[in-house]
Parts: C-alpha cells; structure tokens; sequence
C-alpha cells in the first residue's frame, strides 16, 4: 500500500480533490459524471502514454497536436471519398505514423535537435492540414468511427477499454520488454547505448512512431467525437499531452517512465476540469490550477527523491 | 570578438542603407486600391468575407490587397499598418483585436485613409463605419427560437445553458449577452455558463460536463458553430436528441451548422452573411471616399447592421 | 599462436594521426598490459578493438580471421569486451538489465524480458568474481568500484575471449584495486585474455605477464614483464629519464592555516579534528567512500558543517558556499576532472579564469577585460607548462595532464595560502604528475598550505608531510615521521587500528 | 575544421539572412521599400528582445516555457496602469511584473526544487490564468484619446529612420552582449551551462545564476511589453499564445546549443529577422498561412540539419563532448 503511493505519488491529491469535490457538489459522484472524466482521462492518457516513453528516452515531441488533425481530416476525407471505416481508420493512424517517422529520421539521420525538429513538423503538418482543407470542415456521419467514443463493449465506454488496453500493454512494455528497458535505456545514458550496441537510432525512431501513432489514435477519437475533422482541431494538445507526463513525474525520473502516474496525471487534470465546470468556474481558474498543482506535485516528488538520493536528476532540455 | 562587432555593424549597416534606397513614389494613379485585411482566412467565414469584398471591389473596377491577419493581433497591426504604407486609398478591416484598431486608425487618420471596419468593432475608435452582423440580436433570436422548440418539445424544465468563447472575443460576449437578456426575459435561468475556448473539442467536454450536472437542461446556446455542433454532438453521444431533448442553437451559420440542422443534429444557427458584408463595406468605404453622409443603424457608434437572420429546419434549405 | 593480432594499425582524425603503423598481439589467457602517457593512443586503440573507431588502414586479425567491427555490437559478438573508462552504464536500470542490456533472452509470446533467467545468470557470474551484488538492485545507487565490477560482469556475459580495461582502478580504494586484480587473476586462470590499460605500473608488475609500451600514436616496444623494470618502463614511456621517486623538500612548519576542531557533518563526516600549517603538505588517505572529498568539501563550503568550529589563519571561518571559501583565498581541486572540473565548452583561458572574474575586470568599466584575462592565462601557462595550442582551445581538446594543470591553475588563482586537492594526478601521465609534484612543492616552499586527498599510495606518503587517514567519515590515525608507511595506513584504514602520532595523540 | 564549426555556429544563421536579403530584390520586389523595412524592424522587435533573455537561460541549461505567460500577464497589467497612472506607472509596471515573473519562476526553481522546464511549463498556466481572470470583462486596452500621450508612440516613432522598438531590441541585444561576454555573471552564466557540478566549485552559486537568468528573461519580457503593447494597444489571457516556441525557436535556429554552456547573441538576432524576413517575403508573395507555415517549419529544419550533420560528421576528430580525447 505504501509502495503503491510511493510509485504513484498522485494518488493521494486525485482522492483529496475528488473528496473535495464529492462534498462540494452533488453531481459529481453520479456514475454518469465519473464516465465523462473517465472517458476525457482516457482519450488524455492514450498520447500521454506515447509520451510517456519519449520523456523517459530524455526527448520531447510538440508535434503531436498537428499530427491529431491532420489524421482527423485523413479519415473523414477518407469516408466523405466513400472508402469504408476500416479502411479511413487505419489510414489515420497510417498518418500519424508518417509523421512519427519523419520526426524520427529528421531527429536521428540529420541530426536535429528534437526540439526543433519536432516544433517544425508541428509547423508543418499543421500547414499541411490547412492547406489540404482549404479551411473548410470534413464533416462525417459515420458510425463505424463513433464507434471508437460511443460503443460500449461490454457495457464500458469503448475510450476507457482503449486506455485499459493500451495501459497494459505500455507498461508490459516499458517495464518488462527489450524494447521498453532499451527506451529507458537511452534515456538513462545514451553514450552508454551506443556503446553496448543497442540500436539507439532505430529506437528513437520507433518512439517517434508510437507517439505519432497515438496522436494519430487521438485525432480518431476527437474526430469521432466531433464527426469532423479540419485544420484548427487538436491546437495546443502537445502541451496538454506533455503536461500529464511531467504530471505524472516522469520528466523527473529520466530512464525511468511512470505509466501509472501518467495515467493518473490525465485523470487529475480531468477530475479538475470538470470540478470547476460543474462548481461554474471561469476558465482562468482552470489553468491556474492546473498550472499550481504541477508545480506542487513536482515540488514534492522532488522533496522526496532529494531525501532519498543526492541530487535530483533532472529533465533540464531535450537536447 | 572585434570581427563580430564590425560584422553586426555591418548588417545593420546593410539594413539601414537598403531602407535609404526607398522608392517613395506617390500613389498617383488613377485607380482606386483598397486594403483589406481579414481576420484569419483558414476560415470559411472570412473566405465569404474576402469574396464579397473582392467581388464588389471588382464590380467598382478597384484594386484589392488581402492581408491575413492569422489570428493574431501583431500580425494584424503589423499588417494593416504596412497597407497603409503601400498607399491604398481605403483600408476595410475586419480585426482579429478589435481593441488593437487604435494604432491602426491612427496611421490611417494621419495618411486620411477612411477605415471601415467589418464585422467586429468597439475600442472606442474614429473608424469611419462598421458594418457589423448583429451579434446581440442574433443572441436573441436564438433565446426566442429556443423558448419557442422548448415549449413546443413540451419540456417543463425552465434551465439553459450558454457556452462562451474565451473572454477575448467581444462578437461573442456580445452574443452571449443578447441571448442571456432574451431567455431570462422569457422566465429561463442560465444554469451554466462556461467557455469552450472557441473550440469544438472543448465545447464538446464542457457540454457533457454540463449534461453531467444538470440532466434538466433544455437548450443550450454555442457562442459558435465549432462549439455548437460539437455540444449536440455531445448531447447526441449522451443519449439525447439535439433538438428535441436538448435544443441546441449554434451562431454563424457554418456548412457544418447547416449540414447539422438537416440531419436534426442541430436545432438552429444564426446566419450571418459575411460575403453582403464585404459588399456592404466597398458601398461604404465609397461613400466615405466620396465624403458623402452615411446611413447608420446607430449613428452613435457609426454601426451599419447587416441583418441576421436565424435558421433552422424549415429554412435551411435555402440558405448558403 | 596470438589470438589478437594488431598489423600496422592506423587511425587518423582530421589534424591528427592518432594511431601510427601500430602492432600489438594477444596470445590466449594472458593478461597484456598497455601502457603509455596520456594521448600515446591507448585509448583509439582500444576504441578500434571494441568498434567505435575505423581503423584508416591496417588491419586486426581474431584467431586468425579479419577482424572489423562496424560498431560495439560487432566486437561483443566476436568476443571482445572494452570496458571503457567512463562507464557505459545506465544508472537508473538494475544490475542484471546492465549486464545483458541489448541480448536479454525473452519469452517469444510476451516478448517479457526472462528476469529470473538474467538475474541467476548475473548472481552465477558475479560468484565467478567472488563478489555478492543483488542483481536487481538500482545501479545508480552502488558504489563506483561496484559499477566496476558490474562492467566485468558484463564483459563476462558476452562470454568475453578478450576482455580490455582501461584504467578499471583510476576510482578505486586500496583494497578494492586489490580485489579488481584478483578478479583479473581469476579471469586468466579461466583461460581468457586481458588487456589492462593503467597509469599505475606497481599494478602492471603484480598483474602482467607482457607489456606494451605506446609513445605518440607509435609502438615502442612489447616484451614479458620480466624483461623489464619500472623505470625501464618509464623511459619507454616517456622518451627520457623522469625521476619516478617523489622528491619532498625539507619543510619547516610555520603558522597553523587552518585548524579543525570536532567537526561533523551528518553521518559522513564524524568529529574531525585536525591542523594544516602554512608551508606543509597534509595527506588525507583512507578507502574510497571512508569521507575524504567530504571532508575537502566541507572545508570548501560546499558540504555544511552541523558542529564542530574550524579556524582560518585565526580567524572564525564557516564558509556557507565555495564562493566564500574562495573569497578568503582557498583554492580547491575536485577528484573528478570530468564532472566537476571542466567547464567543456570554455575555452581554456576561461576554464582559468572563472575563479578570480573580480580580478580581471577593467577598473573604471567593471567589464572583464580580455587583455587582463590573457594576462593571467599566460602567467598561469608559464608557471604550470600548460601544453595547448592557444587560450581559445576548449579545455576538452587537452590531454588529461594538461587539462589537470589548468584546473590547478583556476585553485591557485584565488592567490591564498590553503589549497584543497584531491586526487592531483588522478588520470595523468608520469611526466605531468611529477611535474604537478614539483609544483606542489613550490608552492609550498613559498609558504602556502596544501591539504591533498589521495588514493595513490605512493604519491600521499610520498608527497604529504603528515597522513591522516580515515575510515567511515572519522580520522583514525595521523601519521608523521618514520610512521608514514604503506602498512600503517591501509591498516588504519581497514582494520580499525589507530595510529596517533605528536601532538594530535597527546590531545 | 573546428573553427569552420565555430564559426557556422555563430555566423551560420547571419549568413543565410544576408543571403535572403541579397535574394529579396529578385524574389520579393517591394521588400526594400522604406516603410516596409521599418515594418519589418518594428514588428521582430518584442521576439527579439525576450529572445535575448531566452539566449541567457538556455546558454544556462534550462528554457524558460512561461514567457507567453509573462507577455500576456506583464502586458495586462502595463495596461492596467497606463489607464491609472500614465506612461512613468506603465513603464514601472511592465519592468516591475516582468522581473515579478521572472524572479517567481527562479524561486520556484531555487526554493522548491522544481526542474525549470516543469516550473516553467507550471507558471505558463498561472500567468496566462491570471492574465485572463484580470481581463474577464474584456481585453485591456490603449484608449484612442491617449493618442498623444508619450507612451503610446513607443510602438510608431521613427528616431533617424529606424523605429524606436527596434532601437530599443538593438540596444537591449547590446546590453546582453555585454553583460554576456563581459561581466562576470555573463561568464558564469555560461560556466553553469556547461557543468552545473564545475560551476558549483568555482563558487557559482546555482541560486545566484537562477535567479540572474530568469529575474533576466522576465526584465526583457517587461521590456517587450512595452513595445509590444504601445504597437498593438491591447492585451488579454490569449495574448501571443505559442510565444514560448516563437522565442525558444528563434534562439536555437541562431546557434545557442539547448544543452547549455554556449550563447551567441548574434546568431539569435539574425534568427530573429532570418524569420520575420522570410515570413514577410512569403506574405508579399502571396503565399497562403498554410504553405507559409510549411515553408518556415521546412527552413528550421534545414538550418538545423546542417548544424546537426556537421556535428554528427565530424564527432570522431573534433573534440566535442560527444567523444572525449583520447589517452
């Protein structure tokens, strides 16, 4: 039990706040208020996830929010071409995949900083999805892609099975596989990855490619949200994706990745937008909030790694 | 280091001289130029908008230069400012800042370039005229239409709901003020009134938030359609009829509003016509050349309404 | 028949031949010793052995067959483990993922890394060495000279044929060298071969069975440990004579600089009470982690002190940061010239200068002013015999010895009369370290105070005026005069006996 | 070889600016008319003058993500005391919030232990919050009356030709090459950059260089609020969003190293106009946002990959810390 709130040093503000808000309202124990934070946190946690693993690697990726519309006007301009579901699905994600490896062949064969290169695809594909829409919205009607928000396999909401799913797999993954011990790998001492032969270039890149993947998968799950896909969707995601990772302490750790607090993260940040809209909040308060309780979480995840071990290692740059 | 000092005196140097070498011709031709410069043309708003500009300008056989303002305000000063200093003879504006016209106008009184402003005005600025949808009345006709479907869904729950764009956007506070005043006129109270940013994936989770907390709710007015069809997407998502449980009014009239309300995924949305007000600001921006008198709607804040008009399913048909 | 075969092994980086026509051969279970000054080329050789540097023409021959490693993974498949001198660790995973990073067996289905399988591998591996370190434990959090061995562990696991260190002792304690060279030992008895790199020949001559000698890039000679002596070696070496005993002038104690009295700082630090006279080298010896650097640190400001007064040529001093320590003319020598010492993207001028900015400066702008700087920079340059192109060079592109003197000249630039150094000659070739020794001297002989750490034997008997030794953050023994013996302090530093000799014993 | 690498570093992006100019009669007529060339100095003006407090924290190893914030909230409040006290209360306001700012973000760095990057990321949200919950009735704004007051014609003046915000950017530019090459917090700063742990025992104080690097960036942001809002006259929580990458992008295009320890100021006031040249040039082309977005995104590659090609390239010969010299 100590351990668990060791490992995952969220968990005792996520129950506070949601004390908080129990007492403070009346709606926000009912089940159909927990599914809606449950369903955001889990279409929030799916690129955290991605994320996840390219902070652990000591790298960023700020292109993700460009990646979820250029893959959301991939599908639905797929499906307005009268291809099948399946097929728009698969070519969104196909999307964001491209987009993951170019982030990763400009990162590991030119050698740009990940930083920058990642902000110029930001730039970019956000262009690209402009330009291809001419502004306009794609607008869909399709229930195969609703189906990604509205289904309910066996009666739980399809996002939060996603989430579940991509969870277990993602910390089977980091903590438990080659390719997973090897991101931590890199991110723990890149020189030192090199040199034992691990092949650190194709890793970079196939980290690219998840979190392109993911933003790919989010762009799905705004546009089946919406039933449209166009150029303004997804502006400012890569901060939201980042900011559940730094949330959930990874930035901290460096060659270690907390999925669990990541998921977490995305959790909190829900719970606590959707407290203020149900308390009628202004929108200014949302991100001071969220802006404070990163600083405090991180603040005392610090505290405690400080007490533990000398001093703090630190994600200072993704340089 | 002294290299470095000599180089950057250098460029400067360059910068300096290139400015010297300056063209200044007067504009003395005889054919009238207009400036324009538009809000953000990855929207389809402000595409209407540019057309029905161009296409009166044309008519007049006038010169048009289209500046993007990309939704920003520097872009926009920096912009609108620069079409001034090319000497166009009329500068028609529709700003992405109203509150950021002051620098412009300035130039433009100094330089005696009418302004006319499209769409969003306030700032307390001399422009010549505005032309602008308005914005109030729409949110009026939006409380009506939405007290008329509720009575006529016969629902007894007397609760609404607003969704804001961020507070920046005067249009919409504008909105959001004409349709407050209207529905609680009518014995409505706004239960919720929250921001979604502008944006539909924000207006789509603040209105689940809202069906969360008051399942009673019967109508919901979106400050816009990206935030409108994204909450009776929401509604949809939740079970709910968009416009028979929920009725859900949207503002702009965008294709995506239109193709809503005749998949009865949207109730209504307040049309404006962007492609009459480029027309109707070239009308203007010639009279103000011509120092002839304006006809305004509100002399006192120089404002010309271009109607607005609402839509819903039995006239989206002959709309756009 | 060699095992290793090295035939006019060339390396050439742009500017710089680094590797010249180099020979060199490893026959099956023997352990090569390479030796040579900082920058003789060791290390490229090395680098080409384990795939990171292409040779530009030459070849290597393994067992016969060529032998050319495109990368690291290449030399690990054929058998050939480097174990680098910065280590090629990753701090935050466990022992075992360390050890068969990049060849974990793992289940097909789960693609799951087998963890009981490594972790028994690594603890069967380790019993080989004769060492106990939990498999899953956190690498970061072990001591240096574990991380060594966990390096060998890994070497071991490639199921190395050639297994090349370089300077695997360069961090270690006394004993914990003699514990690396019975593994080295154990090691040749399993009939592997060892090529063991080391500034220190007394562990050559206990460990070698034939050395390699390497002088700028180029091959000096390679015969049996047998043929030689140390200061043939050191001939070989260096190219000329190089007194390879330390030489002490006489000392006359002057003023007490800086006195200690019941200092502690948490459970590092323990009631340390001690004198440092003005004109005397005082040694500070014990095992690594026994609280040497802390101590240095602590006297720097740069570790508070929790009890406990210390004095500074009289006065009450209780420095809360090294810029205070500095302000009153102490200058300080960090052990590790690669993560606290170098500034790697300063030139080398400002390397130096960066401890004494306010002198520096132009006197009416308060600007720093370059003229002033350089000034400086060459005063130091002349005074050390700093060996670089120019003021302008990146402290990187020095050797290790010429890198050391540059750190020695931003400690005495502060111009006081207490000097902190630890490990002076760590990581530097046998003509930079007497010249370092002879600067010590100088130094001393024109009346400042030297307190130097030191895990090298001969260097702190041989150097120091007085010893103290300690042991788990305490002194445990002061050892003037004929007591200054190898003996003494390795056993004070291990077994607990305490050795006080003059005034501190009569306290 | 090495110094060519120095040299790219510093002159690499002044280089291609000067090549774009030289481009600019050919590609985009109309670009060296008077007005527009002061049109482009005016408007870089507010990018460069946090660019350089942006050049010190990331010569220092760290960046600083919560400079939108601080532009918005510093602006907000500037604008607040314009309208009650005049142009002296602005002035004071906009340097006293921005090094507010700053000086905030160091001590949560110094005091709380939060890494810069999480504390800045952390302060983005607050600043901005704050800046909108001061503007929920509507944006700040200029007055049209106050037309003539002094403070509303920093963003408009010329003085000999040039326009006053870009004079003050180049006299800031100024002031940090300075204070960057030749006094000793400058040197620090870049000590610190290059290893905290050296730095440290050189009597660098971490908490000194925090609180030098970021109280700096929120002095320059106070600064580019004051041209930034005497041009545009209005300010809210929305404010130049995105304004961390502008500036971040624009310090790392011109050569500052995101690992820390190396800064050139020079390079990033070339990045600064390399970009706004560019963006005008597009513009006066008639290229649409979208494909002007590509083309800029294309660029910042290209200039970056040439940097990073020659580092890759040339690793094993040139001492970077990549590969250490050899013993």
């Amino acid at each position: 039990m100590i351990g668990a709130i060791k490992k995952a040093p969220l968990l005792a503000p996520l129950v506070l706040v949601m004390v908080v808000l129990a007492v403070s309202t009346d709606t926000f124990l009912t089940r159909g208020n927990l599914e809606n934070v449950l369903v955001a946190a889990a279409i929030l946690a799916v690129p955290g996830i991605a994320m996840t693993f390219c902070l652990a690697m000591g790298e960023f990726d700020l292109s993700i929010g460009s990646t979820v519309s250029l893959a959301g006007v991939a599908c639905c301009s797929a499906l307005i071409a009268g291809q099948p579901p399946a097929f728009s699905l698969l070519l969104a994600l196909g999307v964001g995949a491209l987009i993951g490896l170019a982030n990763g062949v400009v990162i590991t064969k030119l050698g740009v900083t990940p930083f920058i290169a990642t902000l110029a695809t930001m730039v970019i594909v956000r262009g690209a999805s402009l330009a291809y829409t001419d502004g306009h919205d794609q607008i869909v009607s399709s229930p195969g892609l609703k189906y990604l928000v509205a289904g309910r396999p066996l009666g739980v909401p399809m996002p939060i099975v996603l989430a579940v799913v991509v969870t277990a797999l993602a910390w089977w993954t980091i903590n438990r596989t080659r390719f997973g011990r090897w991101v931590c790998a890199i991110g723990s001492n890149r020189d030192a990855a090199r040199m034992s032969g691990l092949p650190v270039d194709r890793i970079r890149i196939a980290v690219y490619v998840l979190v392109g993947l993911s933003g790919g998968l989010w762009g799905l799950l705004i546009s089946s949200q919406l039933q449209k896909g166009n150029g303004q969707l997804g502006l400012g995601f890569e901060l939201d994706a980042i900011t559940v990772v730094v949330l959930g302490g990874t930035a901290l750790l460096g060659g270690r990745a907390s999925i669990v607090g990541t998921v977490l993260g995305a959790v909190m940040i829900e719970t606590i937008r959707n407290g203020l809209n149900l308390l009628n909040t202004p929108p200014a308060y949302q991100r001071i909030s969220v802006g404070l309780l990163l600083i405090a979480a991180l603040a005392l995840l610090a505290l405690r790694r400080r007490e533990r071990r000398g001093a703090p290692r630190v994600l200072e740059s993704a340089a | 280091m002294r290299t470095k000092k000599i180089a950057s005196v250098a460029l400067l140097g360059i910068l300096a001289l290139s400015a010297c070498s300056d063209s200044g011709e007067p504009a003395a031709d005889q054919k009238i130029t207009v400036g324009f410069s538009v809000y953000d043309m990855q929207y389809e708003f402000f595409q209407k908008m540019a057309k029905g500009t161009q296409d009166a300008a044309a008519a007049k056989g006038w010169e048009v230069k289209l500046h993007d303002e990309k939704s920003d305000e520097n872009e926009m000063v920096t912009g609108a400012s620069a079409l001034i200093d090319q000497g166009v003879d009329l500068l028609i504006i529709s700003p992405f800042k109203p509150t950021a016209l002051g620098p412009i106008i300035a130039k433009a009184k100094a330089e005696n370039v009418p302004v006319i402003v499209n769409d969003i005005g306030g700032g307390g600025t001399p422009y010549d005229a505005i032309v602008i949808s308005d914005n109030a009345g729409g949110g009026k006709l939006a409380a009506e239409f939405m007290d008329k479907q509720i009575q006529a869904n016969g629902s007894a729950s007397k609760n609404v709901a607003s969704i804001t764009c961020e507070p920046s956007a005067t249009y919409a506070a504008r909105r959001n003020a004409g349709f407050k005043e209207e529905i609680e006129a009518r014995g409505y109270t706004v239960v919720a009134e929250l921001s979604g940013n502008s944006k539909a994936e924000e207006g789509y989770k603040v209105m689940k938030d809202i069906l969360a907390k008051n399942p009673d709710v019967a109508g919901v007015f979106s400050c816009n359609d990206p935030m409108g069809v994204a909450a009776a997407n929401a509604i949809k998502d939740a079970g709910k009829s968009p416009v028979t449980d929920v009725v859900s009014v949207g503002f702009n009239a965008d294709p995506e509003a239109l193709t809503a309300i005749k998949g009865d995924l949207l109730a209504a949305t307040v049309a404006q016509d962007p492609a009459a007000m480029g027309g109707l600001t070239v009308t203007l921006g010639e009279q103000a050349l011509n120092k002839q008198p304006i006809q305004f709607s509100n002399a006192a804040e120089r404002e010309v309404f271009n109607p607005v008009t609402l839509v819903d399913k039995t006239n989206v048909a002959s709309i756009g | 028949m060699a095992l290793l075969e090295v035939d006019g092994l060339t390396v050439e980086f742009p500017g710089i031949r680094a590797l010249d026509a180099v020979c060199f051969d490893i026959r099956p279970g023997e352990v090569h010793a390479l030796v040579g000054e900082n920058g003789a080329g060791k290390s490229t050789l090395l680098k080409v052995l384990g795939g990171v540097h292409r040779p530009s023409s030459g070849e290597v021959r393994l067992a016969g067959a060529a032998y050319r490693p495109r990368r690291p993974a290449d030399a690990l498949a054929a058998g050939i483990a480097v174990i680098y001198q910065e280590f090629n660790l990753y701090p935050d995973l466990t022992v075992a993922e360390n050890v068969f990073s990049g060849r974990e067996p793992c289940s097909p289905v789960s693609r799951g890394i087998r963890y009981a399988e490594i972790n028994r591998r690594t603890s069967e591996l380790f019993a080989v060495l004769g060492v106990g370190i939990d498999p899953a434990a956190t690498v970061g959090e072990l001591t240096v000279s574990e991380q060594q061995l966990v390096e060998i562990c890994k070497a071991l696991s490639v199921d190395g044929r050639i297994i090349v260190m370089d300077e695997p002792t360069a961090a270690l304690s006394a004993d914990e060298v003699g514990q690396l060279l019975d593994v080295v030992r154990r090691l040749r008895e399993e009939g592997r071969s060892v090529v063991y790199v080391s500034h220190r020949l007394d562990e050559v001559f206990a460990l070698a069975d034939r050395v390699t000698v390497l002088r700028d890039g180029r091959h000096v000679r390679t015969c049996d440990i047998a043929e030689t002596d140390p200061d043939r070696l050191v001939r070989d070496m260096v190219g000329r004579d190089v007194e390879s005993v330390f030489h002490r002038d006489e000392v006359r104690g002057g003023d007490v600089v800086l006195e200690l009295t019941g200092v502690s700082a948490g459970r590092r630090l323990r009631d340390l009470s001690l004198v440092v006279r003005a004109g005397e080298v005082v040694g500070v010896g014990g095992i690594a982690g026994a609280g040497q650097p802390e101590l240095s640190q602590l006297i720097f400001g740069a570790l508070a002190a929790d009890a406990g007064t210390m004095t500074l040529n009289g006065a009450p001093f209780s420095p809360r940061n090294p810029g205070d320590a500095m302000a009153r003319g102490i200058g300080f020598l960090h052990e590790d010239r690669k993560a606290a010492g170098n500034l790697p993207d300063l030139s080398i001028r400002h390397n130096l200068t960066i401890s004494v900015l306010h002198r520096v400066r132009g006197a009416i702008t308060r600007l720093l002013a370059p003229a002033r700087e350089t000034e400086v920079f060459d005063d130091y340059r002349r005074r050390l015999d700093v060996k670089a192109t120019g003021p302008d060079q990146l402290i990187g592109q020095l050797s290790g010895g010429n890198q050391q003197k540059v750190l020695l000249g931003r400690a005495l630039a502060p111009g006081g009369r207490l000097l902190l150094l630890n490990e002076p000659t760590r990581g530097v070739d046998i003509g930079a370290k007497a010249e370092i020794h002879r600067l010590i001297n100088q130094l001393t002989a024109d009346g400042a105070a030297v307190l130097m750490v030191s895990s090298d034997l001969p260097e702190l008997l041989g150097v120091s005026d007085r010893v103290y030794v300690m042991a788990g953050g305490e002194i445990v023994a002061h050892l003037t005069g004929d007591d200054r013996t190898e003996e003494n302090v390795v056993a004070c530093a291990t077994t607990g006996r305490r050795v006080f000799s003059e005034e501190l014993s009569t306290r | 070889m090495i110094n060519a690498g120095r040299i790219w570093d510093t002159w690499g992006v002044t280089a291609l600016l000067l090549l774009l100019l030289l481009c600019t009669p050919v590609i985009a007529p109309g670009f060296l008319d008077i007005e527009n060339l002061q049109s482009v100095l005016r408007e870089s003006a507010y990018v460069g003058i946090v660019a350089v407090g942006m050049t010190f924290a990331i010569a220092s190893g760290a960046f600083d993500l919560s400079v939108g914030g601080q532009l918005a909230l510093t602006s907000v409040v500037t604008l607040m005391a314009f309208n009650g006290g005049g142009t002296a209360a602005a002035v004071a306001a906009a340097i006293t919030t921005g090094l507010l700012c700053g000086l905030v973000n160091a001590g949560l760095i110094t005091q709380l232990r939060v890494p810069p990057f999480v504390a800045t990321l952390g302060s983005l949200f607050v600043f901005r919050g704050i800046a909108y919950l001061l503007t929920q009735d509507g944006p700040k704004t200029l007055p049209y009356e106050q037309i003539e007051a002094p403070f509303a014609k920093i963003g408009s003046l010329d003085v000999a030709g040039l326009p006053v915000p870009f004079l003050i950017m180049v006299a800031v530019f100024g002031a940090g090459w300075v204070l960057l090459r030749r006094t000793a917090i400058g040197r620090r700063t870049l000590a610190y950059g290059s290893s905290p742990s050296a730095a440290r025992f050189c009597g660098i104080s971490d908490t000194t260089i925090r609180v030098f690097v970021f109280g700096l960036v929120g002095l320059t942001v106070g600064i580019a609020a004051l041209t930034y809002i005497t041009r545009v006259w209005t300010a809210d929580g929305s404010a130049q969003d995105g304004f961390e990458l502008k500036v971040i992008a624009a310090v790392v295009l011109g050569g500052t190293a995101l690992k820390g320890g190396k800064g050139t100021l020079i390079g990033t006031f070339s990045a600064v106009f390399l970009v706004s040249v560019l963006n005008e040039v597009l513009v006066s082309r008639g290229v649409e946002s979208a494909y002007q977005r590509i083309v800029l995104g294309c660029v910042l590659i290209v200039a970056l990959t040439v940097d990073g090609l020659r580092t890759r390239f040339a690793a094993p010969g040139s001492f970077r810390r990549a590969s250490r010299p050899t013993s």
